[in-house]
């Protein structure tokens, strides 16, 4: 029997590069032949996503994005189509951004967003957005924005002085907005805008953010104090299927779905040793013998 | 101890603390704008604060340098990146096509990649210490392997039990327990405030 | 293709293989990746972070708000951290960003956090679905069980109550259950994100040349030292 | 025109009270009067693991974590560092051998003191020695690169783990499982606590790491601010019963938090 322990033994202690390989291999396998899988749409995002078609002509949206190049492909997908729909809409859109590192993303997605405008429309800078580029990631930073947005600040990123602005002739306070889009990316600084803006001045509230942020956003949306919520690439996916728009979620599931099976087995796997060893016999004495 | 170096600072937090929190509950004369004059320079500190950071930094690794510490080669590399990329964002501005040129071909993928790398380490590290000790870390495994397997189309494609399964723990028990996580949360903050106010929290001033 | 467009993607496309190389082990094209990303990244933030100062302090300070020249005066007593005889004067600075960020946190955190998470276990338990009865009914028991688990004081905490406190560790145990469903989750779109960038057509054969040559080099250079050291 | 804002004299009031409460139990407990708090069964993990590995000849280490004495995370630090002087005197009397590896500079200077000034009053400052203490980087990798090999090399049967810690908890769990070292793990970084519940033999759960160095410190200002707070969460836990009870006949508390 000792052959076969030392097999178990084996898969119990596996090398990590084995699970690096493994972990690659079945990230790989979905470009190379790509599985189809349907999208389920999960309450949260189908609020959200009712949340942003229904702002009204003409309302005032405040879009903040905290998402950095290692998050944006998991969050960009909803942004940019939430930006794109509410463009559409003929919603004035308010960009700002707590990440130093964020925006270059924000005109990355700008392009998107004019190139997929429908037939006709167009947006002019200052008319139908104003975007005042980063300001310090500080709680601090919301609460001094939302008792005066031309007061932080007073030119936009480009150097535009904001009362210069047409837009933001009426744009004051943070009352003056309808709709707080918040990027959270992975952050976790949603807390910010939940108590600065939402819990001062009642604003709705919608987040986009990666899947690492979810479980704690998901009690702020039950009770109501959060009106929906794009989590992850998984969000972007469902978005993409509501609302039709294409973009680079959808594919991205994939590779995330069948590495998710493969890991899920692993664990599995690796769990069902360890409790047999456990609670199979004698449970041994825990760190009394070293490799 | 001088009174400029402790009693002096004590002050300052009290009044920013107490103007911040009377003006939300008090409306008066001049207070909102006071309030809002202390936030702002609240932010702007903390634009000044992200800078000593960087200063940090950018000395430990000049000390590396000189001193011909072990790696002092990269610290080398490193301290040229940096004045590179201060040069070209001062010299064309932050949002010139070349300072974006460079952020796009340098910087975006090396802190995109080295965010990615965790995922290999989680992975590993589930695989060995991820394992149901007793009944508490058992239902910790149980309801982590099911979430995680569940949120993914794939599953959904398997059974819709699992997808099910998913939206209820991430939509019943996991708000229960983070309720009581937030409270608990929100106490501690209200706690340290006080604390802060009379002076009795000066953690947040440091050592001498 | 010009030399710009040919460094355009191959710069990024190296980078990213260059950080990878770490999942195989320590090398130096890690090292040059992890200390280019140390540099670059300051050098960004330093860049961008004056811009704000210059929009926020700076430019106010001169245009009818001198008051806010104090602000820039503060934000550099911070710097004092680094004089031994002044590191005193760094407090200033520190005691308004506490204090702010003390207050604001207050004000937000009593509705946010509390009121309006003891009010939102407000929910109906005696008309409904039975499912949604049933659910309700649990996130009232673990939101109570949960808090009570974090009473510390040995009056709160007699055999009875402490019986409740564990079922409250059994509900925390499922929210971090699927707090590592969704790290896991998130742990691993991000790993897509990259590959995603590498395999984009434009940046497909760069990704496959870079891939096979640093293999190469790393694979040598474990032969080599294992050479050495038989 | 002074006057309160409607829709905020609710939240005004609650923190009063709050405030209040907290205000009398923690001066209660300045005047010498400290509540008494219930046993942590994380003590006696700890009791335990250095226990075992005296019995077994090996040695011990104790971290508190990424976050330095400056940052945001200076309340897990700080918490964890209130712990030290407990694990080092127990280390004292068994003669353990004891690593405290840091990623702060600050954090170095003040774990010397702790560590010598435990040594000392168990009457064994020969066994004291500073090259134990180990500043490694403020970099977290290179931070918990150098745990991990301490955890290695050095022959640890029990890790302490506590604090603030970002991504690098995992690993350092993860390492001190497979050198078979008893662990007590305990943070208040909510994305780090799964892996210390599954990967430590005793875990500690956000809060409760303050708690602990209250518990240890006996500083009264803790201890008194922590009882204030348990009177507070009871309050809490029956406004919860209460405004459930009346949900049920049709009257709803909510619109009480909205004045």
């Amino acid at each position: 029997m000792a052959e076969k322990k030392s097999l178990i033994d084996k898969i119990q202690d596996l090398d990590p590069k084995i699970i690096y390989a493994i972990l690659l291999v079945s990230l790989l396998i979905p470009y190379v032949r790509p599985l189809g899988l349907p999208i389920p749409i999960s309450p949260e995002t189908r609020a959200y996503w009712d949340y942003i078609t229904h702002m009204p002509p003409g309302s005032v949206v405040a879009v903040q994005l905290a998402s950095d190049p290692s998050t944006i492909p998991q969050t960009r997908s909803s942004h940019q189509i939430t930006i794109l729909r509410l463009f559409e809409q003929d919603c004035k859109v308010f960009f700002f951004t707590l990440r130093d590192d964020a925006p270059p993303l924000h005109e990355e997605m700008m392009k998107w967003v004019e190139a997929h405008l429908s037939a006709g429309k167009t947006i002019t800078y200052g008319v139908n957005y104003v975007n005042i580029g980063y300001v310090a990631d500080a709680e601090a930073t919301i609460a001094s924005l939302v008792a005066d947005v031309k007061g932080l600040v007073e030119q936009d990123a480009y150097g535009n002085s904001l009362s210069s602005l047409p837009m933001m002739a009426d744009i004051n306070t943070g009352a003056d907005f309808d709709l707080v889009v918040w990027n959270d990316g992975s952050r976790g600084i949603y807390m910010y805008a939940l108590r600065q803006w939402r819990e001062k001045l009642g604003t709705p509230l919608v987040i986009i953010a990666a899947t690492i942020n979810k479980p704690g956003i998901m009690n702020y949306i039950q009770s109501g104090q959060v009106a929906g919520g794009a989590f992850g690439v998984d969000g972007g996916a469902q978005i993409e299927t509501i609302s039709g728009y294409l973009g680079d979620a959808k594919k991205a599931t994939e590779p995330g779905s069948l590495s998710a099976l493969t890991l899920t087995i692993l664990l599995l796997v690796s769990n069902t040793i360890y409790i047999s060893k456990r609670f199979g016999k004698q449970p041994e004495i825990k760190g009394g013998e070293v490799k | 101890m001088a009174l400029y170096k402790t009693q002096g600072p004590i002050v300052v937090a009290f009044l920013s603390a107490l103007i911040v929190i009377v003006s939300n509950f008090v409306d008066a004369p001049g207070l909102g704008q006071l309030s809002t004059d202390v936030k702002s320079f609240g932010a702007i500190i903390a634009g000044f604060a992200l800078f000593v950071g960087l200063l940090g930094i950018m000395q430990s690794h000049v000390n590396n340098v000189t001193k011909r510490k072990p790696l002092w080669q990269y610290s080398v590399l490193l301290v040229a990146v940096l004045v590179l990329f201060i040069a070209v964002g001062l010299a064309y501005g932050a949002n010139s096509t070349q300072f974006l040129w460079i952020y796009d071909t340098i910087y975006g993928p090396l802190t995109a990649t080295t965010y990615s790398l965790l995922a290999f380490w989680v992975c590993s590290a589930a695989y060995r210490a991820f394992k149901p000790r007793n009944l508490e870390s058992g239902i910790l495994v149980f309801t982590g392997l099911l979430t995680f397997f569940g949120i993914q189309p794939i599953a959904s494609v398997i059974s819709p039990i699992f997808y099910n399964i998913q939206s209820f723990i991430m939509s019943v028990p996991n708000i229960a327990g983070s309720r009581g996580i937030v409270i608990g949360i929100g106490l501690g903050v209200i706690g340290f405030g006080l604390r802060v106010l009379l002076g009795w929290d000066r953690s947040w001033m440091g050592a001498d | 293709m010009s030399v710009v467009e040919f460094l355009t993607i191959l710069l990024p496309v190296s980078f990213t293989i260059f950080v990878m190389t770490l999942a195989y082990d320590d090398n130096p094209l890690y090292e040059i990746g992890a200390y280019l990303l140390i540099g670059s990244s300051a050098g960004w933030s330093a860049v961008v972070i004056i811009d704000f100062l210059r929009k926020s302090a700076w430019t106010p300070s001169f245009t009818g708000k001198p008051l806010y020249f104090l602000s820039i005066l503060l934000g550099l007593a911070l710097f004092a951290r680094y004089f031994k005889n002044y590191r005193w004067l760094y407090r200033y600075p520190m005691a308004i960003v506490i204090g702010t960020g003390v207050g604001l946190a207050i004000n937000g955190a009593i509705g946010a956090q509390i009121t309006k998470q003891i009010s939102a276990n407000f929910l109906p338990l005696v008309s409904g679905a039975p499912m949604t009865i049933f659910n309700n009914l649990l996130i009232i028991i673990g939101s109570m069980t949960s808090l009570s688990y974090f009473l510390f004081t040995d009056r709160f905490s007699n055999k009875y109550l402490g019986g409740i406190s564990k079922i409250g560790r059994l509900f925390l145990m499922a929210t971090f259950g699927a707090g590592f469903g969704s790290v896991m989750t998130f742990r691993i779109e991000t790993i897509i994100g990259r590959i995603d960038y590498l395999v984009l057509p434009a940046n497909l054969y760069y990704s496959i040349v870079v891939t096979i040559l640093v293999l190469a080099y790393l694979i040598g250079r474990d032969y080599l030292r294992r050479k050495k050291q038989p | 025109m002074v006057g309160l804002i409607s829709g905020k004299i609710s939240d005004f009031v609650v923190l009063l009270i709050f405030w209040a409460t907290l205000y009398f139990s923690i001066r209660t407990s300045m005047s010498g009067k400290l509540p008494n708090l219930r046993r942590l069964p994380a003590i006696d993990a700890i009791d335990e693991a250095l226990g075992r590995a005296a019995e077994m000849g090996k040695t011990v280490l104790f971290t508190h974590g990424t976050g330095t004495l400056e940052s945001s995370e200076a309340a897990g630090s700080l918490a964890a560092i209130a712990a030290l002087p407990y694990v080092a005197r127990k280390c004292a009397q068994l003669e353990l051998k004891l690593f405290l590896p840091t990623g702060s500079h600050t954090a170095y200077t003040v774990l010397s003191e702790v560590a010598r000034e435990s040594y000392q009053l168990e009457g064994k400052p020969e066994l004291f020695d500073q090259n134990n203490i180990q500043y490694l980087s403020n970099v977290a990798r290179a931070y918990s690169a150098g745990v991990m090999s301490t955890l290695m090399t050095q022959n640890v049967g029990a890790a302490v783990f506590l604090g603030s810690y970002h991504h690098a908890g995992l690993m350092l769990v993860e390492t001190a499982n497979r050198v078979g070292a008893l662990s007590v793990g305990g943070t208040d970084s909510t994305s780090q606590i799964p892996w210390f519940v599954a990967g430590c033999d005793y875990a500690l759960i956000g809060e409760e790491i303050y708690a602990l160095g209250a518990y240890l410190s006996k500083d009264p200002v803790s201890v008194g601010g922590l009882a204030g707070l348990d009177i507070i969460k009871a309050l809490i836990l029956a406004v919860i019963t209460l405004g459930v009870v009346l949900y049920q006949v049709g009257i709803d508390l909510t619109g009480w938090f909205r004045v």
